[in-house]
């Protein structure tokens, strides 16, 4: 059997070490290859931006599940800290579904220790979750309180400092929800088509094809797609000098570049061990 | 009679809904927050036929020592221990219980009840990593299936190359001296743009359509398979 | 006096050929220059003007829309908008709402029934303010009894419904009812028949999505016919669930499938049985499965998402037949890439007119063509109206009004 | 055998570089991070093949979601939509007189969730028919309006508007011949053929184009496991 033969009969074990290596080797040593910001991006930055200061709050939605948190908790890091350093309110949903609520909590306890000025009920609020998906997001169109009497620690919002004035999303001056699921369309849905509510995504890069026709139609005023998004976004806010932390995405995008270079490799190899293999065969044919 | 009125329930709550949708007046959003509600607590209730299915499936394989029974044990002692331990100390707030407990030990958590520990600890490390397998399924189904067979085929793994190179900073250096329109970032937002948006959106159509029709033949009656066949 | 008239007709067609040509191959569309921004004088800020105030429509009431026009602010140094009420034409105005530069809108929450007045003033950014615009005319806020925005989803209802009644009652005479074929369809029946030869069961997966969502109704429609086949061919088949109520509507289906087959004993309750409702611990649980029963043949039809390619590949690595249908666009590539045969978005709701022949379902996927006839009449429709109106445009310099007005009224056929 | 020794050898290797990692990092004190990075590692197991250590993984999973989901729906569900409501904030009696619809409001869903547990009785299996029903025709029906705007409505506007160039164009054969493809009720032969074919090939391209677009997903969710287990558990890295 030819050695073009044996590679098409190749275990896909040692596939798995290959991409294993791929993305070990670089967290050793980091190569740091350039990031472009694109325009999706850089519309929920400068949206962002656009909050005044002690104005409306920016409300996000944790509907993401711990699976994809790889991809999203460093965006949700970057808008937390882009917002808690330069004093602009931030409203916080625990998703949809019952799993959301325990990212917005991680995600809160990983950022707090760097603002600890920042305080609940002033700087930011986080409303934990509420069954009822749909229900949820209209209920807010009407009233906050309907669906979240009390925030996620009990205090009832009439007594939050920062909640006097929001009762719907006509108080919200912008959106964004981290998904990695389909769960934004409910947000354009609902919020979005229902209530006006301008609306960012964060989702996770398989999304991010999907969601590409509700950017262009302005369902979604900018996008944050994959780990390649969060590493634009942490650029941005670096770039404003909004934090010094350890950019998680970026160091992620050196073992990125790797693990393509390896499958596009694979792809290629697989190929020519096919044709090769094919003409193998018709020539014993032949003879 | 024991297909007719789940046949007319389908059909009314199905047409009352549609007409919801036409009429913004408070009392039909409250009319339609009650409908959510509902399949909410009818859910819950549910919620209890798949746990009996769950727990008596293991059994039967502890019982009759079927391969692979003694983990059966560990599928039954951790539901039971995690259930207790959120119905008892609060699933997000802790109940008077736990904050009791809590303050008689001097217990300090980060997480706000037991079960956000357990959640937190079990649940999403091991959620997280099911997940990350697909890095590496993706790389050999990515490996064996891209292979030029056929137009198809050939269509399907060169839009996969190029969407991929152009997905990395190397994959830029290469077009780096071409015109601005050849550029590899421009060409694959084009791919996204216009050949794969508009088989999407054809696709979603086409999908919407199927929906639509699929949702209206269970009003009318004419799709009786979720009944389960029989009389 | 004829030929002058040919040659007009000429003139135009040849201009219309030219316009078509030239389009076609300009890249961008037609740019409009940016409008000149004049020098800047003396910093003041004026008040905003035509202020406009009335109930919002199609909504539940207790909400007034304010709009206004920005004043100029060539120095833009205006950060935004600050909002008063009152209940009282000239006293009592309290500010209600505050926006950002750029909204020249905004909903104000209000009790229905009393007439509200309202006036703006533009804040600067060094927190110097405009002086009053002139108050509105008052508004009273009501609840709306029809959506008049949502017209179209309900022409469009009534539309699609005739068009499957019509269908639908047309078939039931029986008359010859042709359907193109579905690969993955028509293997059904051999992966079931090969699983049984080997003696292993049928892994069916109804998808992740609860029973509400239309792809799991037509993954049941398909179990139906499968669990058939399954209690004919003697064999086994195994259902794993993630929702609680597809669980129990999947065991009704196989229960009364295996009836139906004369095989009522064959049938076990734990053939139909639930895992977990987290999507990864039952991708882990389906997995654990496959490697351990070693299913012949693994169906994945419904909703899916992420781990649609963690079922496939485990599935493919043991080497079993697999036939995967989904309408979840984002997972279509994953299937395709590890299964055997894939059904693609609309074929999912196709198939159990297809496995069943009834002549009242295949007659609902002639709506479902006449309907997809329908937007592709409208796009090329619209697609040719607007090359005629461009080619208008550029010969007489201005844009045909009545070819307008129907791009226009296509264009608000289909707002959201 | 040689299957067995390979995976002494492959074992042992394992331990000596994990050994090394211990000393030079400085791994985290937390049992719970140990159990976490345990259980990664459990389930990691899978890709060599399937074995003890997944096995108890994949129970443990299934057991803990389960028991999660538990906890959960009986706070948010049961307590929250129908013990409170009925017994301690009495949502029913509106000061002081009693309201029957609210009242039903309650007692209706509850009931209907009681009949699903009609399954187990023998006799009254139907039963289980009518709340499935109820979600069934309303999930039906709220799907319908809210499916021709999002699906249809948007693409479809999309569709018709965009700029005339090659492009544009392009979309609109992409778009029609797609739909084509999906045509049921006609043989695809002739241009209808022609026309279908051409939908596959932007089908494809649309698939390979989602499937590169997503590697990179993939690939950081592995990124994100190997930081927990370089950077929190073992501490190797900053």
């Amino acid at each position: 059997m030819g050695f073009w033969e044996k590679l098409m009969k190749l275990d896909r074990r040692w596939v798995f070490l290959l991409i294993a290596l791929a993305v070990f080797i670089p967290f050793l040593k980091p190569l740091g290859l350039p990031i472009t910001v694109t325009k999706p991006v850089q519309d929920v930055f400068d949206e962002v931006e656009r909050i005044p200061p002690e104005g409306p709050p920016l409300m996000i939605s944790t509907d993401y599940a711990p699976a994809t948190a790889p991809e999203l908790d460093p965006m949700f890091y970057a808008l937390l800290r882009q917002c808690f350093s330069t004093k602009r309110k931030v409203l916080i949903i625990g998703g949809l579904y019952p799993q959301g609520a325990g990212m917005a909590q991680a995600g809160l306890n990983f950022i707090l220790p760097e603002f600890p000025d920042v305080k609940s009920g002033e700087d930011y609020v986080y409303l934990g979750y509420q069954p009822g998906v749909s229900a949820v997001v209209l209920s807010m169109g009407e009233e906050i309180r309907r669906i979240f009497p009390t925030d996620a620690y009990g205090v009832p919002l009439d007594s939050l400092p920062m909640m006097q004035r929001i009762h719907n999303y006509d108080d919200v001056a912008f959106m964004i929800d981290l998904s990695g699921s389909s769960i934004p369309m409910i947000w354009v849905m609902y919020a979005g088509a229902r209530y006006g509510q301008r609306i960012g995504v964060g989702t996770t890069a398989v999304s991010a094809a999907q969601y590409y026709p509700f950017l262009s139609t302005g369902q979604f005023i900018g996008m944050l797609g994959g780990l390649k998004g969060a590493a634009e976004y942490e650029k941005l806010i670096m770039k404003k000098g909004y934090t010094k932390a350890r950019e998680i995405a970026t160091i992620g995008m050196d073992a990125q570049s790797i693990a393509h270079l390896l499958i596009l490799f694979l792809i290629i190899i697989g190929n020519i061990a096919f044709f090769a293999s094919k003409r193998y065969r018709k020539r014993k044919l032949k003879v | 009679m024991r297909r007719k009125i789940p046949l007319t329930i389908a059909f009314i709550f199905g047409i009352v809904m549609i007409i919801q949708f036409f009429i913004p007046h408070p009392v039909s959003r409250d009319f339609y927050q009650t409908i959510l509600d509902w399949i909410v607590i009818v859910f819950a209730f549910t919620y209890i036929l798949a746990v009996t299915s769950l727990i008596r499936m293991h059994k039967g394989k502890i019982k009759h020592k079927k391969q692979g029974w003694g983990f059966s044990y560990i599928t039954i002692i951790s539901l039971a221990v995690t259930a207790v331990i959120g119905v008892v100390g609060g699933a997000f707030q802790p109940t008077q219980i736990t904050t009791w407990l809590f303050g008689r030990f001097n217990l300090q958590i980060e997480q706000s009840t037991i079960l956000m520990l357990i959640y937190t600890y079990v649940q999403i490390p091991m959620g997280a990593t099911m997940f990350s397998l697909l890095a590496f399924f993706i790389a050999s189904a990515a490996f064996r299936a891209f292979k030029a067979r056929n137009l198809t085929a050939i269509l399907l793994l060169l839009t996969a190359f190029i969407v991929m190179l152009g997905r990395v900073p190397i994959g830029m250096l290469i077009t780096r001296r071409l015109p601005e329109i050849f550029q590899l970032s421009n060409i694959v937002e084009w791919i996204l743009k216009y050949p794969n948006m508009a088989a999407q959106r054809g696709i979603l159509i086409g999908v919407g359509l199927g929906m639509i029709a699929t949702a209206l033949k269970i009003i009318l009656g004419v799709e009786r398979g979720y009944l389960g066949g029989g009389d | 006096m004829k030929s002058m008239f040919v040659i007009r007709i000429l003139r135009i067609v040849f201009v219309f050929l030219v316009s078509f040509l030239s389009l076609i191959l300009a890249q961008e569309g037609l740019e409009v220059p940016g409008d000149f921004i004049e020098e800047d004088t003396l910093i003041n800020i004026l008040a905003p003007t035509e202020i406009k105030a009335f109930d919002t429509p199609n909504d539940a009431g207790e909400n007034i829309t304010i709009q206004w026009r920005a004043p100029k602010d060539e120095a833009s140094i205006i950060t935004g908008y600050e909002i008063y009420r009152s209940e009282d034409k000239y006293r009592g105005y309290e500010i209600v709402g505050f926006v950002g530069k750029g909204t020249l809108e905004f909903k104000n929450r209000t009790k229905d029934g009393i007439e509200y007045y309202y006036k703006l003033r533009a804040k600067a950014s060094d927190g110097k303010c405009s002086p009053f615009s002139e108050i509105s005319k008052g508004a009273v806020s009501r609840p709306q009894f029809f959506h008049t925005g949502r017209i179209n989803a309900l022409v469009a209802i009534v539309v699609f419904l005739c068009l499957l009644l019509y269908f639908v009652s047309t078939a039931k005479k029986g008359k010859s009812l042709f359907i193109r074929r579905i690969a993955g369809l028509d293997a059904l029946d051999d992966a079931v028949g090969r699983a049984t030869e080997m003696g292993k069961p049928i892994l069916y997966v109804p998808g992740l999505s609860s029973m509400s969502d239309v792809a799991t109704i037509a993954s049941i429609n398909i179990l139906g016919p499968v669990a058939k086949k399954v209690a004919e061919y003697e064999s086994t088949i195994l259902v794993p669930n993630r929702n609680p109520i597809v669980m129990t509507v999947a065991r009704q289906v196989v229960k009364e499938s295996f009836l139906e087959a004369g095989r009522p004993d064959a049938f076990n309750e734990d053939m139909v049985f639930f895992l977990t409702d987290s999507q990864f611990g039952y991708a882990a649980a389906v997995d654990g499965i496959m490697m351990r029963e070693k299913p012949a043949t693994n169906l994945f039809l419904g909703m899916f998402w992420a781990e649609s390619l963690l079922l496939a590949e485990t599935g493919n690595m043991t080497g079993a037949i697999q036939i995967a249908g989904t309408d979840a666009v984002s997972q279509l590539p994953f299937f395709v890439v590890a299964c055997d045969y894939t059904i693609i978005g609309e074929e999912l709701y196709a198939a159990s007119a297809y496995l069943s022949r009834t002549p009242m379902l295949v007659g609902s996927l002639k709506a479902q063509d006449m309907g997809k006839a329908i937007i592709i009449i409208v796009i090329v429709l619209s697609f040719i109206l607007s090359i005629v109106n461009t080619g208008f445009l550029l010969s007489t310099h201005i844009t045909n009004s009545f070819l307008s007005t129907i791009i226009e009224f296509f264009q608000n056929m289909f707002n959201v | 055998m040689k299957e067995r020794k390979g995976l002494i050898i492959g074992s042992i290797i394992i331990l000596i570089i994990f050994i090394t990692m211990l000393i030079k990092g400085n791994p985290s004190g937390s049992i719970l991070v140990w159990i976490a990075a345990l259980l990664t590692l459990f389930i990691y197991s899978f890709l060599y093949k399937d074995n003890v250590f997944y096995k108890f993984a994949e129970h443990l999973f299934v057991g803990v979601s389960v028991g999660y989901g538990i906890s959960v729906y009986w706070q948010n569900s049961f307590i929250r939509l129908v013990f409170d409501p009925l017994f301690i904030t009495r949502t029913y009696i509106v000061n002081g007189h009693f309201h029957l619809w609210l009242f039903l409001a309650i007692i209706i869903p509850t009931l209907m969730g009681l009949l699903m547990l009609s399954i187990f009785t023998k006799k009254q299996g139907w039963l289980i028919r009518i709340p499935i029903a109820f979600v069934v025709g309303a999930g039906s029906g709220m799907s319908i309006p809210s499916t021709f705007q999002t699906y249809i409505f948007a693409h479809t506007q999309n569709t018709l508007f965009i700029t005339l160039s090659i492009s544009g164009f392009i979309m609109i054969v992409g778009v029609i011949s797609t739909l084509v493809y999906f045509f049921f009720s006609k043989e695809h032969k002739g241009v209808l053929g022609k026309t279908a074919n051409l939908g596959i090939w932007f089908i494809m391209i649309a698939f390979g184009a989602s499937f590169g677009y997503t590697v990179m997903a993939r690939i950081s969710l592995l990124i994100g496991r190997m930081n927990f287990l370089l950077h929190d558990w073992l501490g190797l890295i900053k």
